[in-house]
């Protein structure tokens, strides 16, 4: 698709408006979601715990930290593994003041091993046991290791603030933009203005949060006016009704990272010239026009476009089976036959395997596309297979290596486990000024290009319609990044 | 006749014990689990065996299927692995859309179903015939989601006559009648059709048999003629296809509840098994395993009913 | 007043009147049938992919899913779609059909407990767990699918059969053919399911359609054939998704899944007709 | 159809002529594949009067009495002119059965037909009215516990009780033209002569009624007028005492010379008959004249010497014994109390007893179709297995039992001659195409052409179908044959060769012993012994004459009547 991201739309200019009660549709996790916002794992949830909470600190569109609770961090002495976070004044609904001692409760109840909340890996550079609370509204972190990029901890999905002491969350009270109505899991959660917000009231006088998990369900209710936002649609259903006026189509562009995961310690991927073979086989603008129905912009087999410390400046790979052809002989890997492991999980594994199959077909590879369960996928493609589908959410660059591409990353999907690798990333959250970690960036990613596992042939709109009164909807917000879903900058015209 | 319906219904309990263990089963025996499912696209290993101990997964499959039936002896179906909830709470919140769509169903398909096999029947061959059989079968070859979609289309979007989805009006779906006559129409669509079909298939028999030509004969008006002399040589293999109609009706419309963002039990059975959540499958399966007894014991009840004879041969 | 009950006319047998009601079936079952047979061979080479779900460029009938061109799946779908709800149906049947049969046909309660119970208890469990479970162990393979789709099947017909058999199984005919030594298989399917064979038509006849989607669904959770496969079936089910941009994708494949339904159904419905006699009937009282 | 506008336009043009009748067929002619079934028909049914169609078996009765109803056969060409008044037509059939509906008790057509009569009354009253023209219908048909019956579904029913319920149907429409078809086959001679009593009452109240019969007692008694039948083709016709005493055509004579045909029928046995006629035209339909076998010679009379040998000691051990049978069905009390008896080979026992007395129960407990039983059947002194389905090859072959109803019986969509032949196959082994040569034959002795066999059984007459399954049965080669009213569909003449046939083979070194379940008792009186049953006990047992002649128990004295009783008048 074209279109350039980020464009003001002239119908979000204008004063806003108060008043006024906006529906969302979701899709959801049925009887099982819960306000829990550390247990947050769908977008719904996330939608919900952004009304009701607050992280300290929230990523913009290029996926920089943005200071939320946090009114500012700054690194406490040279080694970069102090640093002092400062809180902005704020109140959790009952009125009760935003304390250091609600952060520290909440991250340690997030890290607890007992419980296995996402965000815990997030948290692990921190050592909790020693971080203190320097004062109501100042935290001082303890880390285990110098870390450069630490407020994109602040930022992790799920790291939200909750009071001190809170276990339940029937009725949850944070410091959100909305206070809490009513919640019946799997249908509605209902919430009200918080008048008291740090941010400024929303406009809205009421936000709900309905669920319906099938597309054509949330579509249906957006252009019957039931709803007023629909999240997630499908390309071919924006596409049908963008720009015809009844309802307004948004697409967040970069949202979803598109690929192939390579298991590099395995034959044949073991070969770093059959990874570049797979490289060079995949055609990106068919894998984007047929599985995502142009819906998105081609990748370069590298994470993060668009975002920052993104290595814009490497050459865009394109098809050429000719020296893929060559490589695979190099290789010894002639008349190869691998299996493709994909999974009605994400939008667009199953269309873009076979796609890729076909592709693959060209340049004499055989793939074998296995469909397997979405419920385990995640898990089954980790140590399994050798070729997978994979996709990635929003989250910095920094995030993306440390969870995925370092030896003791947890979710190592491609098995890339270097000791120099290891070291530069080290170095680079070592390194305090910005220059020199884009530097390292760009050597990090430019390894990456040439020899990493992940085959990113393309990075997904996120596609949201909203009714025509809805004004305020960002639309350059990558999912789950601050300005997604975020309702309390939403009114009605 | 009563000991055979006590027999029955003593059978149905093993029978529904019988539909508990299988389903525990083929839930084990799916790839995953609940800590699984719980940790989604981030299966960081450590975090994986940490939401397994929390929820006691690594203990035996047997063990914990015997503390559910230890549990379910004293009427207690057990806590839901993903919301941690009692189980009842979710059955409780599932049956109720489930129960009010199966019933609104029900109720027109059973006239609506008999009645176009009886007027197909009654034209058997002829131009009425054909149109109804024509239109029943294109409407039940159609894919329920494109049934849904075209009426929704069409009657919510352009005409404005009905709301397009249930989405937001919570539980009391009664106090919206308007909102239930879409889904109602799609899970319509098809039983009629196919017991119309079984209703036609016996009735062209019985219409063409003499002891219905016998009551012609005798100036029995027409229409009693074909409803209480022809019908009931056709109503077995109908009852059947009703029971299973039912069945599929109380133990979840999966499509029509996405469909229409009504969150019944089919919802509830999706979700369950997506989070693997042993307990509330088998809360369902009891349900679905005692729902199934019922219905077809009922059904086999109308068969015995209409086939007197049946049972009598040595 | 006077009622004449004889035709002027001579009878015969009305074989033109059968032939046109076979006609109408056969046309609409033909146009499916005839792609299902003839399309692989019209299909031609497979053409570039383009962008999912637009209409025109080049695409007579847009293009699909994945942007491929739709009516070349079209062509090329039929085979699968034909052979595997066929299939099923025959092979629900074949097992159906016995057990249906010989809990109709026998004494022994017991047996017939031991016969309906397990399939009862199979009724119950959610087809949804059968299918996710075979996606997860069983190797995709159309056959296992067709067996699958069978299996679902197979308690659900089961139950018809016998309670359409029941009837007939008490009639004295059966007693005559017992007394005559007659072997089950003649007794059960010559006679028995002989004098149900047009409630069995009926049932099969729409069991083929429910085969159908449910291939569909079984290749989208990863069984049988591959979940972009070319399969009317699952055109329509994958290209759902497009309806509102490229209904094509969708309503076409649909529309040859309806004839074939409405066409074989009502091909058997001419197959199975009484309307011949009934006609005499009638003409009877015409001068 | 019946538009008042046509049918005063043919009332103006042709009405003058049937002034008084309310059916009229003129020159009917059904041709099926080419033969005419029926040829030149023509009959008048006037109000009030009985017309009477008799023949032989498959001679065409039927047909003419469905073209009043406007039915005919399968793929019929049919030529000639069929009037009847408006408003329905009483039907009886031949096969009862067939037209009562299984899924429904019998009381359900019942009250639909009295509703039709109740229509003019108050709301209220019109149940009770119905409610008691239905049981006065029931009390006509003879009937007895109308209000039970009611409540029965049809194969709760004996088939005498059976043909009653349908007799009593169309008493209760009150229709101007009754066509019954054999409406006294099933009944005792006590019922019928009952029966017949009605129908009198019934013509004598205006109704016209064309009674199809084999009874020609039942004729006799109730006949204005008479025709013959044969093979198609009316070959006289007359009033009833003018035909009677002075038949002209000589298959009237042989028709008449039956037993039953006239009270002193036992002079006529004797006397020598007009040789067979050949079939007029192409007409190729069998006729029993045809029967090879010796037509002249006199009826096996019971043999008074061997008999009473029989009953003591030194003779043969029996074959098949019933001892202390006492039968029930589902919720019922016990139909049958404490039956004991047995046949020996060679040997002929009739069983005779009320309609509805549990013949056919007994002989079901005898042939392993009714288990629901107390007490012991043995073969050979073992006890055979209750129910047919444990017997074995050899145990289903030596008792084989010939149903009641013949047409419900048959598979209606497979050829008679295939499935007459199967029993060969299966019970003996034979190769199927030597079973069907043997079949061909064995239906060929009985009167039946290949042709005729080779249709399904809806293309036979139900005096050809009966006398299909008595082959059926006795291909099995059986030790004993239960006989269930085998000879109620024929003809007097055809009758006289099948019991001919019977007597011939019980007589073979290998033969039957027969049992024959009948209401006949002049049939009854060729067996060997007779046993009497009553309400589910065998009142009375011993050789035929004693019993027919010098009944002990005051029921079979009433059964048989005083002497000469057959023609009450
Ligand atoms: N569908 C048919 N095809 C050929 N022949 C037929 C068909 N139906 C009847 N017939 C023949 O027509 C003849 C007359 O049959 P019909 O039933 O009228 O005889 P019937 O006089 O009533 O004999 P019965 O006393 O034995 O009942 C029989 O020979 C029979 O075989
Ligand atoms: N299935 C049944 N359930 C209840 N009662 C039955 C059933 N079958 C028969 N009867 C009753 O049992 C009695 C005996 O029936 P059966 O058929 O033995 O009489 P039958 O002597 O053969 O009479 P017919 O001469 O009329 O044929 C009848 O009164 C009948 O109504
Ligand atoms: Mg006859
Ligand atoms: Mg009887």
């Amino acid at each position: 698709g074209g279109g350039t991201p980020g464009t003001a739309n002239s119908e979000n200019k204008g004063e806003p408006k108060r008043g006024g009660r906006l529906r969302a549709a979701f899709a959801g996790g049925g009887a099982a979601e819960t306000l829990d916002p550390h247990l947050s794992n769908l977008f719904a949830d996330a939608a919900r715990a952004k009304a009701l909470f607050d992280k300290l600190a929230d990523y913009g569109s290029d996926m920089t930290p943005r200071p939320r609770l946090a009114e500012r961090w700054e690194a406490a002495g040279p080694g970069l593994d102090r640093w002092t976070v400062t809180l902005r004044e704020a109140t959790f609904h009952d009125g009760k003041p935003v304390t250091a001692e609600d952060v520290l409760f909440s991250y340690r109840r997030i890290a607890d091993p007992r419980k296995a909340f996402r965000a815990k890996a997030s948290l692990e550079p921190v050592d909790l046991d020693a971080s203190r609370a320097t004062g109501p509204r100042t935290i001082e972190f303890r880390l285990k290791r110098p870390t450069a990029e630490f407020p994109n901890v602040l930022a992790a999905f799920g790291a939200y603030i909750v009071p001190k002491g809170t276990e339940r969350f029937d009725r949850p009270v944070g410091s959100g933009p909305f206070r809490f109505v009513s919640f019946t899991p799997g249908r509605s959660a209902r919430f009200r203005r918080n008048d008291a917000y740090w941010d400024g009231a929303p406009h809205l006088d009421e936000l709900e949060v309905v669920v319906a998990g099938e597309e054509s369900a949330r579509v249906g209710a957006l252009l019957g006016g039931q709803v007023d936002y629909a999240h997630e649609l499908n390309p071919a259903t924006a596409r049908a009704h963008e720009g015809k006026g009844r309802i307004e189509i948004v697409r967040l562009r970069n949202s979803a990272m598109q690929g192939f995961a390579m298991k590099t310690d395995r034959a044949p991927f073991d070969d770093p010239r059959v990874r570049e073979a797979f490289f060079l086989i995949a055609d990106r603008q068919e894998l984007v026009d047929g599985a995502l129905s142009g819906a998105g912009e081609i990748g370069n087999d590298l994470f993060g476009k668009g975002y920052a410390h993104y290595a814009a400046g490497l050459p865009q790979r394109v098809q050429d089976l000719d020296r893929a052809r060559h490589l695979l002989k190099a290789a010894g890997a002639e008349d190869l036959r691998v299996t493709l492991d994909t999974s009605p999980v994400a939008a667009g594994f199953t269309e873009a395997a076979g796609i890729f199959r076909d592709q693959a077909k060209k340049a004499g590879v055989t793939v074998e596309v296995r469909t397997g369960n979405k419920d385990s996928y995640w898990k089954d493609i980790l140590d399994s297979g050798t070729l997978a589908s994979y996709r990635s959410g929003a989250m910095p660059i920094e995030s993306h290596i440390s969870q995925r591409l370092l030896t003791g990353s947890t979710t190592n999907a491609t098995h890339w486990r270097h000791k120099d690798f290891d070291d530069l990333y080290q170095r680079l959250q070592s390194t305090k000024d910005t220059a020199g970690r884009t530097a390292l960036y760009e050597r990090l990613q430019r390894r990456l290009h040439t020899e990493g596992g992940f085959l990113v042939w393309g990075f997904a709109d996120w596609i949201v319609g909203t009714g025509r009164r809805v004004r305020g909807v960002a639309r350059d917000a990558p999912a789950n990044t601050l300005d997604w879903a975020r309702f309390d900058t939403v009114w009605f015209a | 006749m009563n000991r055979w319906i006590a027999r029955r219904l003593l059978l149905g309990l093993a029978q529904t014990a019988g539909v508990v263990l299988l389903v525990f089963a083929l839930t084990e025996a799916l790839p995953g689990d609940a800590a699984v499912a719980l940790a989604g696209d981030d299966p960081d290993p450590a975090r994986i065996a940490a939401i397994r101990e929390a929820l006691h997964l690594d203990r035996p499959a047997h063990e914990r299927l015997a503390d559910w039936a230890a549990g379910l002896l004293h009427g207690d179906l057990g806590v839901s692995l993903a919301s941690g909830r009692p189980v009842t709470d979710a059955l409780a919140a599932g049956s109720g859309p489930t129960l009010l769509l199966a019933a609104l169903t029900l109720v027109p398909l059973v006239p609506l179903g008999v009645g176009l096999g009886v007027l197909a029947a009654r034209h058997e061959g002829g131009p009425v015939d054909r149109a109804v059989s024509a239109v029943t079968l294109a409407v039940y070859a159609m894919p329920e989601f494109a049934l849904g979609i075209l009426l929704v289309t069409v009657l919510a979007l352009r005409l404005d006559w009905l709301p397009p989805t249930a989405v937001g009006y919570g539980t009391d779906l009664l106090a919206h009648p308007a909102v239930l006559v879409l889904p109602v129409l799609v899970l319509l669509s098809r039983p009629v059709c196919s017991l119309g079909r079984l209703v036609r298939a016996g009735m062209t028999e019985a219409l063409a048999s003499p002891y219905v030509a016998q009551a012609r004969r005798y100036g029995v008006p027409g229409a009693r003629v074909r409803w209480a002399h022809a019908l009931p040589n056709a109503v077995a293999p109908a009852a059947q296809q009703l029971a299973r109609t039912a069945d599929w009706l109380l133990c979840g419309v999966v499509v029509v509840e996405a469909l229409f963002a009504i969150p019944g039990l089919g919802t509830v059975l999706v979700d369950a098994v997506a989070a693997r959540d042993v307990p509330v499958v088998q809360g369902l399966a009891v349900v679905f395993g005692l729902v199934a007894v019922v219905l077809n014991l009922g059904a086999d009840l109308v068969a015995r009913r209409f086939a007197p004879r049946a049972g009598v041969a040595a | 007043m006077r009622t004449a009950r004889t035709p002027g006319a001579p009878r015969t047998r009305l074989t033109a009147r059968t032939g046109r009601r076979f006609l109408l079936g056969a046309a609409v079952a033909g146009v499916p049938l005839l792609i299902a047979l003839l399309g692989p061979w019209l299909a031609g080479a497979e053409g570039p992919r383009g962008v999912s779900f637009t209409a025109g460029g080049g695409h007579r009938l847009g293009t699909d899913f994945v942007g491929r061109d739709v009516l070349r799946q079209v062509l090329l779908g039929g085979r699968s779609v034909v052979a595997v709800s066929v299939t099923a149906t025959a092979l629900a049947y074949l097992v159906a059909l016995p057990l249906g049969l010989a809990a109709a046909l026998t004494r022994r309660a017991w047996l017939e407990e031991t016969l309906t119970r397990p399939l009862d208890v199979l009724l119950a469990v959610p087809s949804l767990l059968l299918l996710l479970l075979v996606a997860a162990v069983y190797p995709p393979g159309t056959a296992g699918l067709a067996a699958l789709v069978a299996l679902v099947n197979v308690p659900d017909a089961a139950r018809i059969v016998r309670a359409g058999a029941a009837e007939a199984a008490a009639r004295p005919a059966v007693e005559a053919l017992r007394a005559q030594g007659e072997t089950w298989w003649r007794t059960a399917v010559g006679y028995v399911a002989r004098s149900m064979v047009r409630t069995l038509a009926a049932d099969a006849g729409v069991r083929l359609t429910g085969a159908l989607y449910l291939v569909a669904t079984a290749a989208f959770l990863g069984v049988g054939v591959e979940p972009d496969a070319a399969d009317w079936a699952v055109m329509v089910d994958r290209n759902r998704t497009g309806l509102s941009v490229q209904p094509w994708a969708v309503v076409v494949p649909a529309l040859l899944v309806v004839a074939l339904t409405v066409g074989v159904n009502l091909l058997c419905d001419a197959g199975t007709s009484t309307a011949r006699k009934r006609d005499r009937g009638r003409k009877g009282e015409r001068r | 159809m019946r538009s008042p506008k046509r049918a005063d336009a043919e009332t103006g043009t042709e009405g003058g002529a049937r002034a008084d009748a309310v059916a009229e067929i003129r020159d009917l002619r059904v041709e099926i594949g080419g033969r005419a079934v029926v040829d030149g028909v023509g009959l008048t049914v006037r109000p009030g009067r009985v017309t009477a169609l008799v023949g032989a078996s498959g001679s065409g009765k039927t047909t003419t009495g469905l073209a009043l109803l406007g039915e005919y056969p399968d793929g019929a060409r049919v030529t000639g002119d069929v009037w009847v008044a408006e408003g329905p037509v009483g039907y009886v059939p031949q096969h009862p059965a067939s037209v009562l509906n299984p899924a429904r008790r019998v009381g359900a057509l019942l009250t639909d037909i009295a509703r039709t009569g109740t229509a003019d009354l108050p709301r209220r009253a019109r149940r009770a009215a119905g409610r008691a023209r239905v049981l006065a219908a029931l009390e006509a048909a003879r009937l007895p516990d109308g209000a039970e019956v009611l409540t029965r579904y049809p194969h709760q029913l004996s088939g005498g009780q059976q043909q009653r319920v349908v007799l009593a149907q169309a008493l209760l429409l009150g229709a101007r033209t009754v066509v019954a078809d054999e409406p006294t086959t099933g009944l005792d001679a006590l019922t019928r002569r009952r029966v017949a009593g009605e129908l009198a009452a019934v013509a004598r109240r205006g109704v016209a009624v064309l009674l199809l019969s084999h009874d020609l007692d039942l004729v006799r008694d109730l006949a204005d007028e008479v025709l013959v039948m044969r093979a198609g083709r009316v070959v006289e016709s007359g009033p009833a005492e003018e035909l009677w005493l002075r038949p002209r055509h000589p298959w009237t004579r042989e028709l008449l010379g039956g037993p039953g045909g006239t009270a002193d029928g036992g002079q006529e046995r004797g006397r020598p008959r007009t040789p067979a006629v050949p079939a007029p035209g192409p007409v190729t339909a069998p006729l029993p004249v045809t029967v090879p076998l010796p037509v002249a010679v006199p009826l096996p009379a019971p043999d008074p010497a061997p008999a009473p040998a029989r009953d003591t000691v030194e003779g043969p051990a029996p074959v098949l014994e019933a001892r202390a049978v006492t039968a029930r069905h589902r919720g019922t009390p016990a139909l049958l109390r404490d039956a004991s008896l047995s046949v020996r080979a060679g040997e002929c026992l009739a069983v005779v007893g009320r309609s509805g007395g549990g013949k056919t129960t007994l002989a079901r407990c005898l042939a392993g179709l009714h288990s629901r039983y107390e007490g012991q059947v043995l073969l050979d002194g073992a006890p055979l297995p209750r129910s047919l389905r444990r017997r074995d090859r050899a145990q289903l072959a030596a008792v084989q039992y010939v149903f009641q109803d013949a047409r419900a019986a048959f598979d209606a969509y497979r050829p008679v001659l295939d499935q007459v032949a199967r029993t060969a196959v299966r019970l003996r082994g034979v190769r199927p195409g030597a079973a069907e040569e043997e079949a061909v034959a064995a239906l060929g002795r009985v009167g039946l052409s290949e042709g005729t066999a080779r249709r399904r059984p809806g293309g036979l007459s139900g005096g050809e179908l009966q006398r299909a399954a008595l082959v059926r049965a006795l291909l099995a080669r059986p030790r004993v044959l239960i006989c269930d009213e085998v000879t109620s569909g024929l003809d007097s003449v055809t009758r006289r060769g099948v019991l001919r046939l019977l007597a011939d083979l019980a007589r073979e070194p290998a033969g039957p012993a027969l049992v024959l379940i009948t209401h006949d008792l002049d049939t009854a009186a060729l067996a060997d012994r007779i046993a009497v049953l009553d309400a589910g006990a065998i009142v009375e047992q011993g050789p035929a004459a004693e019993a027919l002649t010098a009944p002990r128990h005051p029921f079979t004295r009433a059964l048989t009547g005083s002497p000469g009783a057959h023609g009450p008048r």
